[in-house]
């Protein structure tokens, strides 16, 4: 039993069939790959998994539960996290205060009327968003407007926000994208670092190869909304499927 | 002190300083002379003021931190109202009671209204909170008050009459609301220095009291998790969604405790002038605590009361100016310069205060977003010689930020 | 059946002028993203192009007339409008008398470089900013433009009628064979009627048939590739704007016989349009207009006795709660796009 | 709270050292002087309280024109107007009581809350001894109920409902204008005599307290001259096209329209109806009419053409030819360049019977003015002999049945007279049931000592 099973997912909309009978096993403390050209269905699957879609039929398992019918926030709550593929953060507030949110939900819920206690006192909370800065080494911005940083430090920061819950599962969304090479390999290294340093199973969809094949221990690749195969990396550079339908095209 | 920093400690003093001294700060100028016409310390006003500071500081915990425009808490105000007046109607003209129930009222008014409300966002929630607030005022002018069903006297407002039961109300109790005997509408100290007069208001100073009260508690709201969730609301729904938590019962908790500052101020309304009216219920008196948020400053502590502030002096006091008083003003020109002056200024001042209101209203939202508290911080950075730092970053309020310009 | 006739064709009219601001609204929302709270205000301009015309054409030379006193029990100054002593009596009253349709010839260009100096000096530095932001800026212009007509016309409603040669009702029961004094229907309102379904129908042929329109569309659609195309969007969406300031005018023109002008006649039809923008649904332009004609109907059919008799003050608050519900059970209303500010 | 304290004893520390030369000042001694705002100096002030913005501004700007006319012939100033024709001789030209009369002036807005909160920072203020003007009956009743708690003399306005003296009455609040009772009383014979006494009436009725008053009034007194109602239609006030009221009237059998509407309601039912060709029409035989209760000129100049031959009543109208008629409308009209309007001469006249009744009292407590005030009878000040009731301060006088003119030759001359109703016509009890019956009180004089 992996930590999240998808089985027989199907989602339609319209007349077009964007997910056909999907099955999808993630085991715990891997990292996990879902690769396919524009249109395989890759986003709607994601979407599938964190509640803002709801498939026609099949079932999504996390960690023996279904995630069916429910809301992003209880999904999340439930030790899913997701980063976006252009970083979703708290622009309005700091930097410190972006990492300080994540820490309140996962300490008191979806919701706790805590209204006068001032955020200041909140020690374990300051404690808990420091460290996880200095983790990714981003401590010396935290009075910054999160706005105002670049493009790689506000994905650093979303990612920084969804590892200070302590997730069981993070999701990331070509985080990648748009990014300079760079940028990019910086991007790896620190997905590399968390991979290294914690007990937590990544899902990855994802578009770049050079990033896949960096840092996946499984490969599932996606066309048409169904999955041709699930496989290592190795196997999957070999697949003659694979290269059918999709490395023939990128390359 | 009282668990709050120490720069939000020296803003709770100086804010309860003018509030208390406020019918000195009021009345600078001597009674006799031209310019007592701009005091304002007298104990009407004064309790407006402090009473409609009051209503913005709620409105500013919805709309300044989850960014959340309503157009109708009028209607918070208005229910308020008229629960504290049938309180003074049917138990006694004791103001505890009568406020109490207010904010309950409020309360319960708000929650049902914003549970429906908060299920859209941005221009719909906008129009929603507007249809509730003009249903309401429709049903207050006319519908509920036929005479088999009377809830609100219409047109006239609600007031007490001498064949209301008032069951508590007994011998050597005041005929008008009262705190165990002492007459809000009374004074108890008319000190005279010189040809300076000023008025102590037993019912300004309750006002004043809760004033501070409310106040503080929302310095605490501002500052507390709670208060960075709806400033988090109001940045990124979708981010705080994807981070487990749900926006909903935080949007709707900051909106009953708006409505429930708004039911607050309403009771207060009626404590200090027993009689309730409809018209503080239709959308146009919810446009103007939207005035008075934005004026001051959205998002900000002060601001708010600022704004409040501000627009009752107007309506008050430029609207009382009239070309009599022009013509005094200007009576040491020559006849020519001082008709022209009059001429000039004549469509901004009493009968015009609605326009100067509405100018000043625009530029504000153009060239100051963050209201005068912005126009005061950027005053201040001009005479600290222009140091780098903004004035927003450094107390950690939150000032909706100007946006650039679309480029030509 | 007749009294069922009746209140469709009093829906019909009340809903054609809420259907051409709603239409003016919703081409500014849809093709601007902006929320403009100051287009009752353009509506009251409208009515007063037609008070301002009528002003003009009536203006007038003094004779004194010995024979007659004034209230103070001096000659009369008797006023001889300019026209009847150039064109003779007849026509010249005949002119003043058709001053409302003439006073179009005036509003459109009024209000089409009303409309362009506005987005120009105003609206186009807030389409960055949020929607609160542009309600709140349009909000104090709409103060401001009530008070300074106020300042020039007063508070008073100004009567504008309309031609002698449109003025009475006709019987429409007799048409359909049904009793005299049945459906009875004022001239007036059924040009208004045909005249918004003109303007309606030209807005919605200037959109589908004419380049330009064809690139505002688009622009509507996804503003962001027409601009790659190397179209100037912004200053199509100008004219769009003044063009959307041209009909809310025409619609208060054409309704001051009805509705005597007075300053604030754009604050109380405000709140109406906004609820008829959000029931048709943001942004769609048939949408307005089918909300327009249903929620005058349906306003119409509150306010019969029957109505009000079975829920007391149902005519007070049915617009009201048409769109609390709409807005509950179908956000993007009846024709609205899906995913157009659905939240 | 020590810090407060602290501040209190600071500020009393410093009070004595800058009062040293005064009066110490007076701790929790709430009141000094016999009654509110009493006058010390050479001047007295009053308040005018009307509506400067909203749709009333212009009645509101017409009253304070008359205010200040008032002022200035009490104080001597111009030609003295009616104080010429009254016929209490108690004002001198002089002032009151030796002091110059100064006025202040306030926007009621039409809302109660804000003309309270008007009056209430002239009372506080300005220290206003007397508060005269508005133009609807909802302010009316919430200022006068302000006034009598304060402690001062409110002299209304323009109100029309019968509340304002019924009900609502207070012992510190005088009405001048007539009301709905006295509008239908004098009506309903003349429309009798006119339209026949086999009408069938249909109304449309503001939907708020001034509306229901006087069509409550109306409808008790047609009937009472043999007419029937066959409908009444409550339209909302924010209604601006009334069609869908209109429309079914010719369909229900009425032959009469009863339009109990004012301002920009009014305007509007009114030009709609008669776009309706209500007035073509016959119906039961009869030539369809339609009658607006209560006439003001501000409203048939809105109205246009639309008033000809539409009946409806007035309080006062400047074509009266009566001495003190002509005084006033000299006086105004060579000042303003416009004949006054009914509520203007209201104003006019109450305040000058405010003064007058201070000088014949010798007094400005308001205790003493209200005795003055009560069962006053007085003439030549428009509208014939006049009494203040003592029982609930109404004036009672003729009433004016105006008519819309056929062919008007300037734009003040709209209505015209049709007849003066007799005051005996349209008096009525004091318990009347309109008026609140016999709990009506109008409670005791408060000079807020």
């Amino acid at each position: 039993m992996g930590i999240l099973e998808v089985k027989n997912v199907n989602k339609r909309f319209g007349g077009l069939q964007a997910l056909g009978n999907v099955n999808l096993s993630v085991q715990e403390n891997t990292v996990h790959a879902i690769i396919g050209p524009n249109g395989a269905g890759k986003s709607t699957l994601l979407n599938c998994l964190v509640g803002k879609l709801i498939p026609d039929t099949g079932s999504v398992m996390f960690d023996g539960q279904s995630v069916l019918g429910r809301h992003p926030y209880e999904i999340n709550q439930m030790g899913i996290s997701r980063v976006f593929q252009t970083p979703e953060i708290f622009g309005d507030l700091t930097v410190m205060e972006n990492m300080m949110i994540p820490c309140f939900a996962k300490r008191d819920g979806a919701f706790e009327m805590n209204a006068l206690s001032a955020v200041g006192r909140q020690k374990d909370i300051i404690e808990r968003a420091e460290h996880v800065l200095e983790d990714m080494k981003m401590l010396d911005k935290r009075n910054m407007h999160s706005a105002s940083l670049s493009r790689g430090d506000k994905r650093r920061l979303e990612i920084a926000m969804c590892l200070s819950q302590e997730p069981r599962l993070l999701l990331l969304d070509e985080p990648t994208a748009g990014m300079a090479r760079a940028d990019t390999n910086n991007t790896i290294d620190l997905l590399k670092q968390i991979k290294e340093e914690r007990d937590i199973t990544i899902a990855i969809i994802e578009h770049d190869m050079h990033v896949v094949f960096s840092l996946a221990e499984r490969i599932t690749v996606l066309a048409q909304g169904t999955p041709l195969v699930e496989d290592t990396p190795d196997k999957i550079k070999g697949h003659p499927k694979v290269r059918e339908a999709y490395l023939g095209e990128s390359a | 002190m009282f668990g709050l920093d120490s720069k939000d400690t020296k803003l709770l003093i100086v804010v309860a300083l003018l509030v208390i001294l406020a019918p000195f700060i009021l009345n600078p100028f001597p009674t006799d002379s031209a310019l007592a016409q701009f005091n304002a310390g007298y104990p009407d006003l004064m309790q407006r003021f402090v009473i409609f500071g009051i209503f913005a500081i709620g409105f500013n915990i919805l709309f300044g931190l989850t960014g959340y425009l309503s157009f109708g808490h009028a209607a918070f105000l208005g229910v308020g109202s008229y629960a504290a007046v049938w309180m003074f109607k049917l138990l006694s003209y004791n103001v505890i009671p009568a406020i109490a129930l207010s904010v309950i009222v409020a309360a319960l008014f708000s929650v049902l209204i914003g549970y429906i409300s908060l299920r859209r966002s941005g221009i719909y929630f906008s129009i929603l909170t507007l249809a509730f607030a003009q249903m309401s005022f429709a049903l207050a002018y006319s519908v509920l008050s036929n005479p088999k069903f009377n809830l609100t006297n219409g047109e006239t407002g609600l007031q007490v009459y001498p064949g209301d039961p008032q069951v508590l109300h007994h011998e050597g109790l005041p005929d008008v609301p009262h705190l165990f005997g002492i007459a809000m509408r009374d004074n108890f100290w008319e000190p005279v220095f010189g040809g300076w007069s000023f008025t102590f208001n037993n019912g300004y100073y309750l006002c004043a009291v809760l004033l501070i009260a409310v106040f503080y508690l929302s310095i605490r709201i501002f500052r507390s998790p709670f208060g960075m969730m709806l400033r988090a609301v109001k940045s990124n729904q979708q981010r705080m969604n994807y981070t487990g938590l749900n926006a909903r019962p935080y949007t709707l908790a900051a909106f009953v405790i708006s409505g429930m500052y708004a039911g607050l101020a309403g009771g207060l309304l009626a404590a200090m002038d027993p009689l309730a009216g409809a018209e503080r219920m239709q959308w146009t008196a919810s446009g103007e605590v939207v005035l008075m948020t934005i004026l001051g400053g959205a998002g900000t502590l002060i601001g708010p009361v600022l704004g409040a502030g501000f627009i009752k002096y107007f309506e008050n006091i430029f609207s009382k100016i009239n070309d009599n008083v022009l013509h005094q003003w200007f009576s040491f020109m020559p006849d020519g310069m001082e008709d022209f002056m009059v001429f000039v200024l004549h469509p901004f001042i009493g009968k015009g205060w609605h326009l100067t209101l509405g100018l000043l209203f625009m530029l504000v939202v153009i060239f100051l977003p963050g209201g005068l508290v912005e126009g005061g911080q950027r005053i201040a950075a001009l005479f600290r010689g222009g140091r780098k730092k903004r004035g927003g970053a450094e107390d950690g309020e939150h000032h909706p930020k100007p946006s650039p310009h679309v480029a030509e | 059946m007749d009294a069922f006739l009746l209140q469709i064709l009093n829906g019909l009219d009340k809903g054609s002028a809420y259907a051409l601001i709603a239409l003016g609204l919703t081409l500014i929302f849809g093709t601007l993203g902006v929320v403009n709270f100051a287009h009752g205000a353009l509506f009251m301009i409208g009515a007063f192009c037609a008070v301002t015309v009528q002003r003009i054409l009536s203006l007038s030379y003094l004779t004194e007339d010995p024979t007659q006193k004034d209230f103070l029990g001096r000659p009369l100054q008797v006023a001889t409008p300019y026209v009847e002593s150039w064109f003779g009596t007849d026509i010249g009253s005949a002119i003043i008398s058709w001053s409302v349709p003439l006073a179009i010839l005036f509003t459109i260009p009024i209000m089409l470089a009303f409309g362009y100096a506005m987005e120009r000096g105003l609206i186009k530095y807030f389409y960055k900013r949020p929607h609160a932001d542009q309600i709140l800026v349009t909000f104090g212009l709409a103060i401001v433009l009530q008070e300074i007509i106020k300042l020039f016309f007063g508070a008073n409603p100004i009567q504008t009628p309309e031609p002698d040669a449109l003025r009475g009702s006709l019987d429409i029961g007799i048409l359909l064979g049904l009793d005299a004094n049945a459906i009875i229907y004022p001239i007036w309102r059924l040009v208004y009627f045909f005249f918004s379904v003109a303007i309606i129908g030209g807005i919605f042929a200037f959109l589908q048939f004419t380049t330009f329109g064809m690139v505002v569309r688009a622009g509507m659609a996804d503003r962001e590739t027409v601009g790659l195309l190397g179209i100037n969007i912004d200053r199509r969406f100008t004219i769009m704007f003044g063009i959307a300031a041209a009909v809310a005018g025409l619609a208060g023109v054409m309704y001051a016989p009805i509705n005597s002008p007075n300053y604030h006649m754009g604050m109380d039809f405000l709140v109406l349009s906004f609820v008829v923008v959000v029931v048709g649904g943001m942004g769609s332009l048939p949408g307005a207009v089918l909300a327009g004609f249903l929620l005058g109907i349906l306003e119409s059919f509150a306010s019969t006795t029957w109505a009000t008799t079975t829920i007391p003050g149902i005519n007070q608050i049915v617009i009201y709660l048409v769109a609390i519900i709409i807005l509950l059970t179908r956000p993007r209303g009846l024709m609205g796009r899906k995913g157009v500010m659905e939240d | 709270m020590s810090k407060s304290n602290f501040t209190r004893r600071g500020v009393l520390r410093t009070g004595a050292v800058a009062g040293a030369g005064v009066a110490l000042p007076t701790i929790f001694t709430s009141r000094a002087s016999a009654f509110t705002n009493e006058p010390t100096g050479s001047t007295v002030k009053v308040g005018f309280n009307v509506p400067q913005t909203g749709p009333y501004a212009d009645e509101g700007m017409d009253e304070l024109r008359a205010q200040e006319l008032a002022v200035q012939h009490i104080n001597g100033e111009g030609d003295g107007g009616m104080l010429n024709t009254f016929s209490s001789k108690a004002l001198d030209g002089t002032g009151i009581l030796g002091k110059k009369l100064e006025f202040v002036t306030g926007d009621t807005q039409t809302k109660s809350d804000a003309a309270r909160a008007s009056a209430k920072s002239m009372i506080e203020k300005d220290g206003v001894l007397m508060i005269n003007g508005g133009s609807s009956s909802g302010v009316a009743v919430a200022v006068q109920g302000l006034c009598q708690e304060a402690g001062i003399v409110f002299m209304a306005g323009l109100t029309h409902s019968n509340d304002t003296t019924g009900k609502d009455r207070k012992a510190n609040g005088f009405r001048h204008f007539f009301n709905a009772y006295m509008s239908a009383a004098a009506l309903a014979p003349v429309l009798a005599k006119a339209y026949g006494k086999d009408r069938r009436a249909y109304h449309l009725t503001a939907d708020y307290t001034w509306g229901w008053t006087q069509q409550e009034s109306v409808q008790a007194a047609t009937e009472a001259m043999g007419w029937e109602t066959v409908n009444n239609v409550l339209t909302p006030l924010a209604s601006t096209d009334f069609s869908s009221y209109i429309a079914p009237v010719l369909n229900s059998g009425a032959d009469v329209l009863v339009l109990n509407h004012y301002g920009g309601n009014m305007v509007n039912s009114l030009t709609q109806a008669v776009q309706f060709g209500l007035r073509d029409k016959q119906v039961n035989g009869k030539n369809f009419e339609i009658v607006v209760p209560l006439y003001s000129e501000l409203m048939a100049e809105g109205a246009g053409e639309s008033v000809r031959g539409v009946y409806g009543s007035m309080n006062w109208n400047w074509q009266l030819t009566d001495a003190g008629t002509q005084a006033l409308v000299k006086s105004f009209g060579e000042k303003y360049g416009r004949p006054p309007s009914g509520s203007a001469q209201t104003c006019y006249v109450q305040t000058l019977l405010y003064a007058d009744a201070v000088a014949r009292a010798g007094s400005f407590n308001p205790c003493a003015v209200v005795e003055a005030l009560e069962g006053f009878e007085f003439d030549g000040m428009g509208n014939g002999p006049t009494l203040y009731r003592a029982e609930d301060h109404q004036c009672f006088k003729d009433v004016l049945v105006m008519k819309g003119k056929e062919t008007p030759t300037n734009q003040f001359d709209l209505l015209e007279l049709v007849e003066i109703t007799p005051r005996n016509q349209v008096e009525y009890p004091p318990n009347h049931p309109m008026f609140g019956g016999d709990e009506a009180s109008l409670g005791s004089c408060n000079d807020g000592a």
